[in-house]
């Protein structure tokens, strides 16, 4: 059952040293806030998982927290490279361990549903094969030939980034949903971070749109604005500048640095963050009004009377 | 029976139910000691506060105002398989000394005597709950030595709790077969046995156990 | 790219004798009018596919057109037996392949998405592994032992009832979604029929609720309280007595063939059922008003010029 | 390079984009000769209408009015393994005689000259698209004969586009490698023999080509 937390409790009740983390977003919704904390409070030795390692591991890579990548696609989405992280592969400063987004997707999958396994047969194919040992192939037994298959990877910890939740911990997440769910589902533990917290009646008028159970997470974290510099559906936009000004200031481990001495360590909290970056996130904050239409959940309540 | 099974649910588990009994049994323990109990149907209603008694588990009453609509296969994978059940009511025509459930056939598959339902989710739901739960009268037929068919087997770490009109019987975590381990008032160990198709242990832990509903509630 | 059509016509041009059929509904929304129509046009031969065969199977089976049923569990939902099935199968006059939920869904999936098997480890402890060559293991090459798998299960044809669906074939569905999504991307063609067809915009204005694309479908059919006697969340209640009835009726070969000459080949199509059981109907579909909330969809569109 | 992948997207066709370049031409197609494309992001968005161009694949923008929105397992198991998409762009650093493409790494894998973002979706996309379409300038370096890393291997079945600013190469549907099959105007097919890293066939359906857009727009 969840417990309400601050960011900073539950990063550091939750986030061990040497233990594997999935921070969830497919280039929305990414949970930065959680990131610079784990920066700020030093965890270190951490095997960081994630489809797209984006900018926000690019900053936890620059930051020396992590010794292993576990991922499928390294890229500063719509800029360019992630210099950090490709500093640190090209130096042999780091171990990981490379997907394919397919193959990535149904491991997490696989995890979630304690498969020992899952068929990803486009890999076959492919010179990843040799370089991941969480790749084997296994005989068709109904005689389709030699099958590329992956193994689970089940983070310890998902920490993920919302628009709303109840006190329960109770997840709703509208446009793109990503790679949540599966994140959530495959880790052992799940941390929550939220936009809003909302009342469960609000989620209750909506059940399709419920991504993930309270009774499946371990805390819960009011965080506005925490996927800033990414964006939230109905909520803010993207930071591109900041992912454009990144991808400059990382392209020195130096540059990189001074950004993390000045905007993580050198701030106490997310707080003081959103109070440095204020008039910016009020501009990318000005979004419309495109509400989704309803439909009638409603039903016939005198129907044990009808069917007499 | 209902009132039984109520008492074994605790507060703040994730159960997996049906219509009938098992949903009002889940309905009694909410009401009483467990209301923070979170109910999940195969059919992908979650955390349903039903306005009126399903009339299956597909119902519109259990998904208006639910907390989460998984689709089937969601629920399977997440939630089933995922290992997310703390307890899960189960349905048999059979149960055996392994603990291993029958709810598929009577006599030969090929030419049955007698067609069941067949598993349905029972066998992922037997496989992946930490305890499933069967409610059943005890009666010969359906506790023999050996079932006809294992539509579900479950795995050496769960729990398997039978619900009867006179005792409960269980196997234990880890333990190898069906035990004797509670006994209503008025019940006597020799009437049991009489009825079950095995020598049947009865655990170390053997108690009497009151029912607040009457037996045959 | 999906073609509107009368029920009659879909069914005349995309169900072939011989071929397999997977009607969804997970006891909401099941294709009883699409069912009819099948057994009104004597379409014989086919392979019937469903997790839960329901009284709209036994009603097929009990008529006839069924050479084969694929199943995993066989009930009429919260009242009992499904007894033409039941007669069928001990009378040996039908054959059948068994699952369980879960590896008749996996088994849908790997289908839908080109796998050669999924893995079902649960099967594996059953004795329905010796009856269904739809299962086999495989040596788990991480080092788990033997585990079964199951074959892709894949109807040449899926029909699929639903609240609403645009002119283009997009498909929305709330409350139970059940098997309609694996069931639909498993079949090689789908013919969908809806409670309303209405514009694409309703459908754009909240993108998580679309279940399936038209791009996917073949055809499209107009088709109010086609799920009767099941239900339609937010549109009408179960037909419970009929279900019932059902029951009673179906005892016999006589009794349920007497139904069918009655409301199936003795009516000329669904507008004459709903004619003459409208006051029946009426009743079911007094529902409730209970509107989903709603979500902001909106997004920062002066963002091109705030990144500058 | 747009104007000609443009061209090259029918109507009707369900066509896997990214940001950039292939959401540009997929843009230009629905404006000319195809309204009625489905566009699809691998990050779950499908028939978006941006009111801006986006910054990312998973983009508000690409949701907000969409037709639907998937999460990326449904993405990949439903439309891209399922065999939905027609066309799909993908980008590669390098691509060979047999249609390979590498966008995983210059040098060794694990001691990198140059590292690459790697495969993203491009595997399974490749694998599974009807027609894959790569965007390229004609290079020496993103023509060998063999790539420095299998990133991606199309099928036999599916077919390879490669649009460049010169010219279109292609690997016919169960065809054995690329060919020549496009000529911009003011192209000569040794200019192209010049660049890429293998003696290039010339495909029996060799044809001019004129680029609307212009060689370079």
């Amino acid at each position: 059952m969840a417990e309400r937390a601050t960011l900073s409790e539950a990063v550091a009740e939750l986030v061990e040293p040497g233990s594997s983390l999935y921070i969830t977003g497919f280039t929305h919704l990414i949970g930065f806030a959680a990131a610079h904390e784990i920066i700020r409070q030093k965890i270190e030795d951490l095997t960081l998982i994630r489809l797209t390692p984006d900018v926000v591991y690019d900053q936890m890579i620059a930051a020396g927290v992590a010794s292993r990548l576990v991922f499928s696609y390294l890229g500063n989405p719509g800029v360019g490279n992630l210099h950090a992280i490709r500093r640190a592969i090209e130096g042999g400063e780091i171990e990981w361990t490379e997907y394919t987004h397919g193959s990535l997707i149904a491991a997490l999958r696989a995890a979630a549903s304690n498969l020992p396994f899952a068929p990803v047969e486009a890999v076959g194919a492919t010179d990843l094969m040799k370089h991941n040992p969480g790749y084997a192939t296994v005989e068709d037994p109904f005689g389709g030939g030699e099958i590329a298959v992956v193994a689970p990877v089940r983070p310890d910890l998902a920490i993920v980034h919302v628009q709303r939740v109840d006190q329960h911990g109770n997840v709703q997440v509208w446009g793109s949903t990503g790679d949540i769910r599966e994140a959530a589902m495959a880790a052992d533990r799940v941390i929550v971070t939220a936009e809003e917290i909302v009342d469960e009646a609000e989620l209750r008028s909506d059940p399709n749109r419920t991504l993930l159970l309270g009774a499946n997470v371990e805390a819960i974290a009011l965080a506005p604005m925490a996927a800033h510099p990414s964006y939230a559906q109905g909520m803010y936009a993207r930071d591109n500048r900041f992912y454009r000004e990144w991808a400059e200031m990382s392209s020195t481990a130096e540059g990189a640095r001074a950004y993390l001495d000045r905007e993580v360590h050198g701030l106490d909290g997310r707080e003081a963050y959103c109070e440095l970056h204020r008039e910016r996130l009020n501009e990318l904050k000005r979004v419309g009004d495109q509400p989704a239409g309803t439909v009638n959940f409603g039903i016939n309540a005198a129907i044990a009377d009808v069917q007499e | 029976m209902l009132t039984a099974a109520a008492g074994f649910l605790g507060n703040n588990e994730t159960v997996l139910v049906g219509v009938g009994m098992p949903g009002q049994a889940a309905t009694l323990a909410q009401g009483s000691h467990a209301p923070e109990l979170t109910l999940v149907y195969e059919s992908g209603a979650i955390g349903s506060r039903p306005a009126r008694p399903p009339l299956s588990i597909g119902d519109p009453t259990l998904f208006a105002g639910a907390l989460q609509s998984l689709s089937v296969a969601d629920v399977f994978t997440f939630l089933i398989e995922g290992g997310r059940i703390d307890t899960a009511f189960v349905g048999a025509a059979e149960i055996d000394r392994l603990g291993r459930l029958n709810s598929t056939v009577i006599g030969p598959y090929e030419s049955p005597k007698v067609r069941l339902p067949g598993s349905g989710g029972a066998c992922e739901i037997v496989q992946y709950a930490k305890r499933s739960l069967l409610l059943s009268p005890l009666q010969e037929r359906r506790f023999p030595a050996e079932v006809n068919f294992v539509t579900s087997a479950p795995p050496e770490r769960a729990e398997i709790l039978i619900v009867t009109d006179q005792c409960v019987l269980r196997r234990a975590p880890g333990g190898d077969e069906v035990e004797l381990w509670r006994l209503y008032e008025g019940v006597e160990v020799a009437d049991v046995d009489a009825v079950v198709g095995w020598p049947l242990r009865t655990s170390p832990e053997l108690e009497r156990m009151e029912v607040g509903g009457g037996i045959d509630d």
